[in-house]
């Protein structure tokens, strides 16, 4: 019969419609300001820098090796290196960054410097609510908007953050283990430089 | 499926007259390729996909390659008469002498066409076509009157590279517009200075950057619309 | 006070006629050449009608065209006499940029050349460079790229359908229905990669991070479901007479003529060709799975909607298999590094069957941190070669159609 | 002139509207914002995503994605736009009637993100014409599509009808069309509009 498709579609879209108001599955729409979707755990947008303790600047684990810089494909990440030294988690005295800057109009959220960095200090932020009408002031972020705390770390990527902090631990240990085994040894020999083993 | 020696010597028992040269592949893939001269190439590519037992009748990818002027330094040994006093008496000796000499290896491009059989399921062949230089003699041999579907790839290797494929249909730039001047994908292409606020350059393109503020506050005030 | 301009009196002919002219002689030319170099075209429809003829370039902005892809559109009347694809206005230079950067850095990159099937450009891409360097993956690596590849697949067959549909004039419904399944994917995808559409996520030699078990389940009860929503998606398209009014006997395809042009993919399979890179390559290890090649009949747009639609029921299969028996495991080669990567000098061509066609990775390496000639293969473009021959003789309202049902993407046409 | 939040909140229980004109004005113009249906490239899908069932953009009154630039009020440059590209871009610009607002929505339409470093790329389309919110993220998510809408409808809110604070299309003095850029030999002809792109130095 013709017409008989376009009736059997139609039937369709009417199952749809009508169960749109006692199934949840047909009803897809997500009020969005009020209601939102969960962030998948995996889920990333732009880079932050992680810090441990409570000071952004002290805790800030970057130790401006620029391998980020160097990797980022699109070019993105700006470090200028410290003259300075100052410890890193595990107490070996470590340059800091002095600007860190992320230009995220560039950025194109492919994780690669997360990848490359050998100091779990760049991790993916989920937040995505940046609009903003200032092209040239908003959207590049210095050191201290993208330092973000451990615990921040935490809440957003719990699963990969806690083996973070284990694989941390374990190193910090290890570090430690390894610098009680050499105090004798450096007492034993006085004339060594100190500190040269750092 | 045949090897390449084997197709080369197909080749040359059913076209008589052609030239055609193995280039070998080192790496792990294996996929050595044929080097055709010009005048016999389209003879040897209607061969090939007629031949029966080759049968290939699928084009896949056409593309170019731009291979630079290389310069060569190589160490020769040369003899050289020499003439020496010995013994008080002037004589005329024969000496060999290291000399490095330099030369200049011409680029060329190149143009690869990766072919397949689909009634045979086999391939790939891997044929290559090089022009001249890389400045006036750039024509090759267009293979499109045989697989169209070198029509839009060979015009999108003379706009991108520069290649003229001789007896192409309808050859004019397809991605850049009409009245481009450049090559862009020849390695010796130089970019428009279209400077770009650029706050986290570094490396090539701090250099870019550095040298647009220069140029743009040597033109002064007028034309340095971006260093304000 | 007049700016206009005058026209000169002493022009006899018209606009009108002056093109027609100037056409049919261009035409006559073409057709000429075509006799002499032996080309399989279908004959060339000279302007007949006394109207004249009328050009008109089709986009880059146009609603139908599926991004910016113009068309310059000679019509007689309605009737399609001469069509001549425009491309580049979305050449953004992949090529270039990836032959000045590392090998890893342009993984990204290759997400947003066919934007809709982000993880088989990935795949394809990640195959050149394991060619290349002659790197095994390991076996589960293999499973979740299967896996991952024929999600993409049925999200890109559903969205594009959805889209033909949308050209055809159904404005949103089956776009809504397609999209409702495809957002389910992407939220597996996201969960998995990070991204919803720009996953970034095979590297040379595996995968980026492993699948979870909880992953797994929740991609087995989508894979579960999705024979339904394929039903439902059939029941309001495949026997609605004004979709096979509009999709039948349109844009006819002849298999000569598409195996000489390098058709590839759905569209290739709907004209007879079997051919599927999945059971020819034997890549990845498509060949523990069995699965079924659907292919067309007529070659025009209704049979590649029925491919389309019947790849996505076969990809069901294939991920039901591969969803079973995927084994523990190692994800990546242990001996592959991820930072300074260089392979040997040579060169590769991968290629796998993406969603569109035969998406093939060209690359020549000299030794060096960066190839020396990186080189894809588009179908899209390539698939665009026939859509003059398809097109002619057709009205105008048919070539929105039939570009719709070669599915392309532009970031992949012009890169 | 401002009415008093709280006296207009009290009246508001007692059954009496008050408004201003330019209240009025703004409320209308924020709440029927219609975009114009155009994509450019990856962008575009996350934009025809957030119009879908599931994001429903409809909800903000962007009920209709015009085809035409005539009937549209919103352009959301989604994607990269090319050198090719550009000039179409700007000339669609200009053939959409007042007011008219931009959304560069993607780090390609913002600067040209990762593609920045290309021959064929434009680095932002406002080198030729002015955006009122940009939208970072390569694509960004429709969520974050929805967010710059409302960021926009409340920009439209802030804007009043005299004086300084007045948006552009208000100002008999300032420009509604732009110069459509020509494809040159090497690039485009000119390489931006003066005065849309104002850019600050960066020494380093």
């Amino acid at each position: 019969m013709l017409g008989e498709g376009i009736l059997k579609g139609l039937a369709q879209t009417a199952k749809n419609f009508a169960g749109s108001y006692v199934s949840e599955e047909r009803l897809t729409t997500v009020q969005y300001p009020e209601e939102r979707l969960p962030v998948a755990e995996a889920s990333r947008v732009f880079p932050f820098l992680v810090f441990d303790g409570s000071e952004w600047l002290g805790g800030m684990r970057c130790v401006a090796c620029q391998i980020c810089e160097k990797e980022c494909p699109p070019k993105c990440i700006y470090i200028e290196k410290s003259k300075d030294k100052k410890p890193d988690y595990v107490g070996k005295q470590q340059f800091y960054p002095v600007r860190f800057d992320i230009d995220i109009s560039v950025c194109m959220s492919c994780q690669i410097c997360v990848e490359v960095c050998p100091f779990e200090a760049i991790k993916m932020d989920t937040a995505f609510e940046l609009a903003t009408d200032d092209r040239f002031g908003g959207l590049l972020l210095d050191r201290q908007q993208l330092a973000k705390s451990n615990e921040y770390y935490h809440s957003i990527h719990p699963t990969e953050a806690s083996e973070v902090d284990a694989r941390l631990d374990e190193e910090k240990v290890k570090a430690e283990a390894k610098a009680k085994a050499a105090a004798p040894a450096a007492a034993a020999k006085p004339p060594a430089p100190a500190g040269g083993k750092d | 499926m045949k090897t390449v020696e084997e197709i080369k010597a197909a080749i040359e028992a059913a076209v008589p007259g052609a030239k055609v040269e193995i280039v070998p592949n080192p790496g792990p893939s294996g996929e050595h390729s044929l080097l055709l001269g010009h005048e016999q190439a389209v003879e040897v590519a209607r061969f090939l996909r007629d031949d029966p037992e080759l049968a290939l009748d699928y084009l896949s990818n056409v593309t170019g390659v731009d291979w630079l002027d290389k310069e060569v330094t190589e160490k020769v040994k040369v003899k050289r008469q020499v003439t020496k006093t010995v013994d008080g008496v002037e004589q005329t000796v024969e000496e060999t002498v290291d000399e490095t000499r330099k030369h200049v290896e011409p680029g060329y491009l190149e143009a690869v066409y990766h072919l397949f059989s689909m009634a045979r399921k086999h391939g790939p062949v891997v044929l290559r076509l090089r022009t001249g230089n890389r400045t006036d003699q750039v024509e090759v041999p267009s293979l499109t009157m045989l697989w169209r579907a070198a029509e839009f790839q060979e015009r999108e290797v003379f706009d991108l590279y520069g290649i003229v494929f001789k007896g192409h249909p309808d050859l004019r730039r397809i991605l850049m517009w009409e009245g481009f001047k450049d090559h862009p994908m020849r390695k010796d292409y130089v970019e428009p200075d279209d400077y770009e606020y650029e706050p986290t350059a570094h490396d090539q393109v701090l250099k870019r950057a550095q040298a647009h503020q220069a140029q743009a506050a040597a033109m002064g005030q007028e034309g340095a619309g971006a260093g304000q | 006070m007049s700016t206009f301009e005058t026209i000169p009196e002493s022009t006899s002919q018209t606009s009108a006629e002056h093109l027609a002219e100037r056409l049919s002689k261009s035409i006559t030319a073409a057709a000429e050449a075509d006799r002499r170099e032996g080309w399989n075209r279908p004959p060339v429809f000279l302007p007949e009608s006394e109207n004249g003829v009328l050009e008109v370039a089709m986009g880059p902005h146009h609603p139908s065209t599926h991004g910016v892809f113009r068309m310059d559109v000679s019509v007689d009347g309605e009737r399609v006499i001469r069509l001549k694809p425009v491309f580049g206005y979305l050449h953004r230079n992949h090529e270039k940029i990836a032959e000045g950067t590392a090998y890893l850095a342009s993984m990204p990159y290759t997400d947003r050349l066919d934007y809709f099937c982000s993880l088989t450009n990935n795949w394809a891409y990640a195959l050149a460079v394991e060619k290349l360097a002659g790197i095994q993956v390991p076996e589960r690596a293999e499973y979740i790229r299967v896996i991952l590849a024929e999600l993409t697949r049925i999200q890109n067959h559903a969205a594009a359908v959805g889209f033909l549909l949308q050209d055809m004039g159904a404005s949103g419904t089956p776009l809504m229905y397609a999209f409702r399944e495809r957002e389910k994917i992407l939220d597996l995808f996201e969960q998995l990669t990070g991204s919803r559409m720009m996953c970034n996520y095979m590297r040379f030699g595996g995968c980026r991070v492993d699948v979870t078990d909880a992953w797994l389940d929740r991609a087995r009860r989508l894979v579960a479901g999705m024979p339904q929503f394929v039903d439902e998606f059939e029941a309001l398209l495949t026997t609605n007479e004004i979709l096979m009014v509009r999709c039948q006997g349109i844009g006819a395809l002849k298999p000569d003529l598409a195996v000489n042009a390098g058709v590839t993919g759905p569209m290739l399979r709907a004209t007879g060709v079997n051919y599927d890179l999945r059971k020819v390559d034997h890549y990845g290890i498509y060949d523990r799975f069995k699965f079924r090649i659907p292919l067309g009949d007529h070659g025009d747009v209704y049979d590649r909607y029925m491919v389309r639609i019947l790849e996505i029921r076969e990809a069901v299969h294939i991920l039901e298999q591969a969803l079973k028996e995927i084994p523990a495991g190692p994800i990546m080669d242990p001996k592959t590094k991820l930072r300074g990567f260089r392979p040997k000098p040579g060169e590769a061509y991968g290629r796998i069957e993406a969603p569109k066609g035969e998406l093939g990775f060209y690359l020549i390496s000299d030794g060096g941190s960066n190839p020396y000639r990186y080189r894809v293969r588009p179908p899209s473009m390539i698939n665009l070669t026939v859509l003059e021959d398809m097109c002619l003789g057709h009205n105008v309202a048919d070539v929105v159609v039939i570009l719709g049902s070669v599915d392309i993407v532009l970031g992949e046409v012009d890169r | 002139m401002a009415i008093d939040q709280e006296l207009k909140i009290e009246m508001g229980k007692q059954g009496v509207f008050v408004t201003t004109i330019q209240e009025l004005y703004n409320w209308g113009r924020r709440s029927s914002v219609w975009p114009m249906q155009f994509g450019l490239a990856c962008c575009a899908i996350e934009m025809i995503a957030t119009t879908m069932a599931r994001y429903d953009l409809a909800r903000f009154g962007a009920e209709v994605f015009r085809p035409s630039p005539r009937q549209a009020d919103l352009m959301i440059v989604a994607g990269t736009v090319t050198k090719k590209m550009a000039p179409q871009v700007v000339r669609l610009y200009n053939q959409m009637a007042e007011p008219k607002y931009v959304i560069a929505m993607g780090a390609c339409a913002i600067s040209g993100g990762p593609f920045k470093q290309g021959y064929n790329v434009l680095k932002g389309i406002d080198r030729y014409m002015p955006v009122d919110v940009h939208i970072p993220g390569c694509p960004p998510r429709p969520e974050a599509l929805i967010q710059a809408f409302m960021t926009l409808q409340k920009k439209i809110d802030s804007h009043h009808l005299t004086g300084e604070g007045r948006p552009r299309y208000l100002d008999p003095d300032a420009p509604g069309e732009f110069k459509v850029p020509e494809p040159g030999e090497h690039d485009l002809e000119p390489a931006s509009n003066q005065g849309v792109w104002p850019v600050p130095v960066v020494i380093r």
